[in-house]
């Protein structure tokens, strides 16, 4: 967070108002359009899951790349909202009430923002440590709570309720799954957009004073404890928006909702995007998603990947994917981006292959551990070979190394490219 | 990386392009389960299990229909609900109509409810779910379905069982039940309260109670409250590191009774255990490891040789394939999921470990004997974790709990 | 010393650290419109005695009296919103954001934006018109989209004071605005406080004595946690105490 | 009576396991300011090691050596990985742990497999050393009780008695100063981590045989560490072990009593509903102590950290 500056919020002098629309107008497009583009049921599961876990990286993030507070205990927050969601849809069905099942976000949102407002009275006092210890606490006490009180939160197996027993909605009766796609999409647009301005209002800015220098913002007139339990409430709302959404489109709440293993995904789905950057949790919600429910069909190992993947980009790149995009902006905007293509394809092209044929390494020795005996077989990357012969290893390491070897050789390019290209053009370098 | 990576490519493209395609002349079967995570080894070994039974038991012999062959896909759910239900959907995408699935009473719940939904939802694409491992007794009472089958025995069933033989031995007179503070511990602990009143109203609760599940790091304590209550039985629920944390703890501080379990063995258990488990460890399960049947340990020495270091733990899962391959050949189809639950339902099969099965049709749960099975290395053939302990047959009650009651009202489509 | 309450009256003021007395009762009256300097050798207890007025640390006995309402137990936030603003001797501004954005924030809560989640900032024309204001007094509007953690120090200073006035507080202390800047950054900085402090109340902590004499209109003279004189500037230079505990030793260094 | 002994015995085993983790933990946390989450991993590391050494070896061995390599391993996570992500700050060194956790998870699942591992006490030490009215004390407890205490003393001696302990005890207290003087912060913070991970390691060969060598251990044991910590204050190695003996014996005494909240509510006035089933209340009703038992330390560590911010034995802020 320390070195990402967060200009966001710098308003452009007379910026066109068209520009700062643009992006929301293009996200609308894309939202409306993929569906035809990805058709399967599956797909639109996976992109409710996305849409979903977005919602909630971006309430996550109010808390930690604009308030800098660490929070271990978050799920809760969009646990709650979703069992109270799911409460409310068996109670619409028993007794008939009118309420459609559109604004039933909002009820999670209410509900979050109600626990966060009890949570928040006390932990909000302090930064740091403080807060992010007590956010574990009461996450592990409310986790624990889930099995316990049955009652409400129906132990292990969750609660469960049924979307379509309400009253349809202007006929839609949210059978499907593309029904419920549309109505998360909405809910996403909406609750980014609030998220958005949020930021933009005083008490948004002021969170990020206080992330940076809460004394000087103590002497700005604002008592820094005040301005992060707003944060922190605003924070709960929409986790408990994410939480109704999670309701509609699973139907079912569980304990897993709660747990820490919940709560520990959401900061590294947050960090993984980036916190510096508004838009970094989205892409962090959608590279993990597809992580957990794509590369986990494609194999075993996939945490571990998963979690080379965050050492990684902690180490190398501590603004996360989206700050890896945002370093290009200077060099875009001077119109030389395209000096570092070529030095790109000679480096990260041949770290990949070189990594990939790391990884087949490793799926190789698990193969040889753990497959059947005899089976010898196996396929990567569309190729099938026997994995106890020489050849497919031999390939493999040179891959592996070559891949390696090239990028290192090629690195220095890349660095005078980089420099070049971030240079003003006649100023000495 | 076994069938997992070659169903893989085929998901990602099942994602781009619209699927559907179910004309595959592989009948596949999605096995949902933890292939990765904690519970990971259970699911690992489950898969190798079915990969096997379906190879052994129905491919080989000429698969079914017109020589169709079975499939088993692996799907990861890492144990958590909300992943069941996204790969339910992949697995549906991809024209799979049969969803087996036995870790955790709690993903079975959410996979009965939401498979439930999807058929009433869209009647072109149903699905059966075959639950092999999911004993919370709920799921074929009040939330049974005509699309859930369990062909393992619920827990209700099991102690149904287990008290049938605590009844007959007089040794016991103090009983403490002891297990994880969920729906399932709770299921256990009940019935075993109800059925000891019953059935032996003499024997002295002396102890019962539940400890958070996965959170106790030392069972000491509770072992040294059982020894203290001169408890001469332990019953418990537990599963994982919570049954070998107290069954060590127990051990360890000078019990010498009995324990009635319900999940001891395999998956590194059947191992740390070893030696000091010998004679008390009791469980109750269906599926006569030892003394095996001829069939049987012919089944165990093949699976053997190709998995040397995975375990036939879960018996009924051989049931599961040859009853589903039967069914489908009944049914002359395997599209029609109503066809093949109609052959399922009161469906008797001649199980490779002895004993009849049986699909009750009134609720879909499968009657068959329940044995209790002592750890032990003496006249084992049939061993667990490569230790050479494994389970030996003590007592056997046969198609336990025919008669029960149930609380299903099945809605036939 | 025109108006019958005094902008800040301070009433034998004390604080310990542990057994070590820092301020040792200090009594003080300062009137409104004054410009009023501290001086005293380094760990005579200034930024301690700044730190107590602007509730940053408790004090250990005593009153501070803002316009005539006491400020014991008060937080900085608090004291602020009653009309007092300080700068620090350390740099202290918000180095991630921009320095329009460091303006604006300064400006949020005397404007009445409070704690508001129903106002977009930037389409506050009045906010923006202000912040804009404040820069092009501080010199500062070339820079302002720059992150401020990327202004040159004398620049930063200035941000900090431009920071500090924003808000329009009527009482503004300044604790070494000028420290570690050359001579013509310091005359940049002494016309800018000139400017910025017209019709306001301003009290600072300065060691060049230059800019002290230049501005103020008064000077107290903080020893060892006492304040030893006060007075017109050429009343406390012609005082023999003043003289012998401090003034005499810095103005010979002066020259 | 008997049985409070008993109890006592047995929370002290298990306090002292905890203080083996939280003394590590805590100097690192408060020298370095990292919350690393990984530290129970080294735990794990320590445990599969020695499991693997005593299959060649023997128990003893594994004793000896396993400690070393987690060491060794820390000090060179600590230098490689560590120092590089030290200077984004302390969010993304906390994220780094984490990440680092997960992956030492995925590796040793990946060398070993999933399924617990069949690590024995030696034989040596299997034998009941004495019983307590029927209760068995094994002598493997209280040959885990004298290497705790032994650790704790080697600590505390290295701490107040040698050069290097005052630097370290310096630096807890005053990071930049000690810099200042121009001591190598570096190499000491290297140390640290390295001594901090190799005693987790060690923590985890003698806690291995007893509760389990099994991929998820790290997991079970990675929170309650850092509520340790935060509860005996930051810093205080004598905190570190107030706040581990409470733990262990707020653990083991609540496992132990069957205190059921009934009998409180019912004590306290409130009368029991006639139909428990239906009333919304009927879990707070079935409530007993050892189902909450594993929760109380968190439970202690919010209500301490609202009330009282610095710990039991801190000097400053967590």
């Amino acid at each position: 967070m320390s070195d990402t500056a967060s200009n966001n919020g710098t308003a452009q002098r007379g910026g066109s108002r068209l520009g700062a629309a643009t992006p929301w107008i293009v996200s609308i497009v894309i939202l409306a359009i993929i569906p035809f583009v990805f058709t399967s049921n599956s797909a639109i599961t996976i992109m409710n899951q996305m849409a979903i876990t977005i919602v909630f990286a971006l309430a996550y993030n109010m808390l930690l790349g604009q308030g800098g507070m660490l929070s271990f205990g978050h799920a809760v927050y969009m646990g709650v909202g979703g069992f109270m969601c799911v409460h409310i849809m068996n109670y619409v069905e028993d007794y008939s009430l009118p309420l459609p099942l559109p604004v039933l976000p909002l009820f999670g949102g209410l509900f979050g923002l109600g626990l966060a407002t009890i949570v928040g009275s006390f932990s909000t006092r302090k930064a740091g440590t403080v807060f992010a210890m007590i956010s574990l606490g009461v996450g592990e006490l409310i986790a624990a709570c889930s099995v316990i009180i049955v009652a409400f939160f129906g132990g292990e197996e969750g609660v469960s309720g049924d979307r379509t027993y309400g009253l349809p909605f202007f006929g839609i009766e949210f059978l499907h799954q593309i029904e419920v796609y549309y109505l998360i999409a909405f809910w996403l647009l909406l609750s980014a957009l609030l998220m958005f301005l949020y930021s933009r209002t005083p008490i948004g800015r002021m969170a990020n004073a206080v992330r940076d220098n809460p004394e000087r913002a103590e002497f700005l007139g604002y008592s820094a404890r005040w301005v992060r339990f707003f944060s922190f409430c605003a924070s709960g709302f929409f986790a408990g928006i994410a939480g109704g959404l999670f309701a509609i489109n699973y139907e079912i709440l569980t304990e897993e909702n709660l747990n820490l293993v919940q709560s520990g995904s959401i900061l590294l789905i947050t960090f993984l995007g980036g916190v510096g950057y508004f838009f970094g949790p989205i892409i962090g919600a959608v590279v993990f998603t597809l992580l957990q429910t794509v590369l986990s069909l494609e194999t075993e190992l996939w945490q571990l990947y998963v979690g080379a993947l965050f050492v990684a980009t902690v180490m190398y790149f501590p603004g996360g994917l989206a700050g890896i995009l945002m370093m290009h902006m200077p060099a875009i905007r001077m119109g030389k981006a395209g000096l570092l293509v070529m030095p790109y394809i000679k480096t990260v092209l041949p770290a990949i292959i070189g990594t990939l044929g790391l990884a087949a390494l490793i799926e190789t020795i698990f193969h040889i551990r753990h497959a059947a005996t005899g089976d010898e077989e196996m396929t990567l990357f569309w190729t099938t070979f026997n994995s106890h012969s020489v050849l497919p290893w031999l390939v493999m390491i040179l891959v592996t190394v070559t891949g390696y070897w090239l990028t290192r050789r090629n690195l220095p390019e890349l660095r005078r490219a980089w420099h070049e290209a971030n240079t003003i053009d006649g100023s000495p370098s | 990386m076994r069938i997992t990576t070659r169903i893989g490519v085929s998901s990602v493209l099942a994602l781009a392009i619209s699927a559907g395609a179910a004309f595959a002349e592989n009948i596949k079967i999605a096995f949902i389960d933890p292939l990765s995570g904690p519970f990971a080894s259970t699911g690992t070994n489950g898969l190798n299990q079915y990969e096997f039974a379906a190879q052994y038991l129905v491919n080989d012999k000429g698969g079914v229909l017109d020589g169709d062959m079975f499939e088993i896909v692996g799907f990861d759910n890492k144990i958590s609900p909300k992943e069941s239900l996204i790969q339910l959907q992949v697995a549906i995408d991809q024209g799979i109509r049969y969803i087996v699935q036995g870790n955790s009473s709690g993903v079975a719940n959410a996979l009965t409810e939401a498979i439930e939904k999807h058929n009433r939802r869209n009647p072109d694409s149903r699905v059966l779910f075959l639950n092999y491992s999911a004993v919370d007794p709920a799921l074929t009472n009040d939330k049974c379905n005509f699309w859930h089958f369990r062909f393992d025995a619920n827990a209700d069933i099991k102690m149904d069982a287990l008290t049938d033989v605590i009844a007959q031995s007089d040794d016991i007179t103090k009983v403490y039940i002891i297990g994880q503070d969920y729906s399932f511990g709770k299921a256990v602990a009940s019935a075993a309260v109800e059925m000891l009143g019953e059935k032996r109203p003499d024997i002295e609760i002396v102890g019962n109670e539940l400890h958070p599940i996965g959170k106790v790091k030392d069972f000491t304590p509770y072992a040294r409250k059982i020894v203290a209550s001169e408890a001469n039985a332990v019953i418990t629920g537990n599963w994982g590191s919570d049954m070998l944390g107290l069954g060590k703890a127990v051990i360890e501080n000078g019990y010498t009774g009995p324990i009635f379990n319900y999940y001891a063995g395999s998956d590194g258990i059947t191992a740390a255990f070893g030696e000091s488990g010998k004679g008390i460890l009791m469980q109750v399960s269906e599926g006569k490891l030892n003394p095996p049947e001829e069939k049987a340990l012919e089944y165990f020495t093949a699976f053997r040789e190709k998995y040397p270091e995975s375990d036939v733990s879960q018996p009924r899962i051989t049931n599961v394939i040859e009853m589903l391959a039967k069914a489908i050949d009944q049914a002359g189809t395997a599209d029609d999921v109503v066809a093949v639950a109609n052959a399922l339902e009161g469906m008797e099969h001649d199980s490779i470990w002895g004993g009849k099965v049986f699909i009750r049709p009134q609720d879909h749960q499968a009657i068959q004997d329940v044995h209790i099975l002592a750890h032990t290395n003496e006249g084992v053939q049939i061993d667990l974790d490569n230790s050479e302990f494994g389970p030996v047959a003590v007592n056997t009650v046969e198609m336990a709990a025919m008669d029960s009651a149930t609380t299903c009202k099945m809605k036939r489509p | 010393m025109s108006n019958a309450t005094p902008a800040l009256q301070i009433d034998d003021l004390r604080k310990s650290f542990g057994k070590a007395e820092i301020i040792r009762g200090v009594n003080l009256t300062i009137g409104r419109g004054e410009r009023h300097a501290v001086i005293g050798p380094n760990g005579a207890g200034k930024s301690t005695l700044f730190n107590l007025i602007t509730g940053r640390f408790p004090s250990s006995g005593g009153k501070v009296r803002l316009h005539g309402n006491d400020l014991t137990g008060l937080a900085p936030f608090q004291i602020n919103r009653m009309g007092l603003s300080r700068s620090f001797q350390i740099t202290n501004i918000f180095p991630n954001m921009s320095v329009f954005e460091n303006v604006r924030c300064s400006l949020l809560w005397s404007r009445g934006y409070k704690y508001s989640f129903w106002h977009i900032v930037s389409k506050s024309r009045e906010l923006t018109e202000a912040a804009d204001a404040v820069l092009e007094q501080i010199n500062l509007t070339e820079r302002r989209d720059l992150p401020a953690g990327m202004l040159s120090y004398a620049e930063q200073r200035a941000l900090e004071i431009g920071i500090t006035m924003a808000g329009g507080a009527d009482v503004i202390m300044l604790d070494e605005p000028t420290a570690g800047m050359s001579h013509s950054e310091t005359d940049y900085i002494m016309d800018l406080i000139r400017q910025v402090t017209e019709n306001k109340t301003l009290i600072m902590v300065e060691h060049d004595m230059g800019v002290v004499f230049g501005l103020a209109d008064y000077i107290s003279v903080l020893v060892y946690g006492e304040i030893i004189a006060t007075g017109r500037p050429e009343e406390v230079r012609a005082n023999p105490k003043v003289q012998e505990a401090y003034l005499g030793a810095a103005l010979e260094a002066e020259h | 009576m008997d049985l409070v002994l008993v109890n006592l015995i047995d929370g002290l085993v298990t306090g002292l396991l905890l203080f083996m983790l939280s003394a590590g933990l805590t100097l690192i946390f408060s020298m370095m300011g990292v919350l690393n989450f990984a530290h129970a991993s080294f735990y794990m590391l320590g445990a599969y090691f020695a499991y693997q050494i005593s299959t060649y070896m023997g128990f003893w061995m594994g004793l000896l050596i396993a400690p070393i390599i987690v060491g060794i391993a820390g000090a060179g996570i600590e230098r490689y990985g560590l120092r590089k992500v030290h200077q984004y700050g302390h969010v993304p060194e906390l994220i780094f742990t984490f990440g680092l956790a997960l992956l030492i998870e995925e590796v040793v699942q990946f060398i070993w497999g999933k399924s617990q591992m069949p690590y024995e006490p030696p034989e040596i030490l299997q034998f009941t050393l004495f019983s307590i009215s029927g209760n068995a004390i094994p002598a493997y407890k209280v040959f885990m009780i004298f290497v705790s205490i032994a650790i704790f003393l080697a600590l505390l001696y290295v701490l107040t008695r040698t050069r290097v302990g005052m630097v370290i005890q310096a630096a807890l207290s005053y990071p930049k100063t000690v810099e200042a003087l121009g001591h190598n912060v570096p190499l000491v913070f290297m140390g640290v981590f390295g001594v901090g991970t190799a005693l987790a390691g060690l923590a985890g060969v003698i806690a291995g045989p007893v509760l389990g060598t099994f991929p998820g251990m790290a997991f079970l044991l990675g929170s309650i560490v850092f509520v340790t910590i935060v509860i005996g204050g930051l810093g205080s190695l004598w905190g570190a072990l107030v706040a581990s003996l409470l733990i262990g014996w707020i653990t083991t005494f609540a496992a132990s009593y069957n205190v059921a909240m009934a009998d409180v509510l019912i004590a306290l006035g409130f009368e029991q509903p006639v139909d428990l089933s239906e009333s919304a209340w009927r879990d707070l009703w079935s409530l007993t102590l050892p189902q909450i038992g594993p929760i109380l330390p968190y439970l202690l560590m919010v209500l301490i950290l609202v009330f009282r911010p610095y710990g039991l034995f801190g000097k400053r802020d967590v």
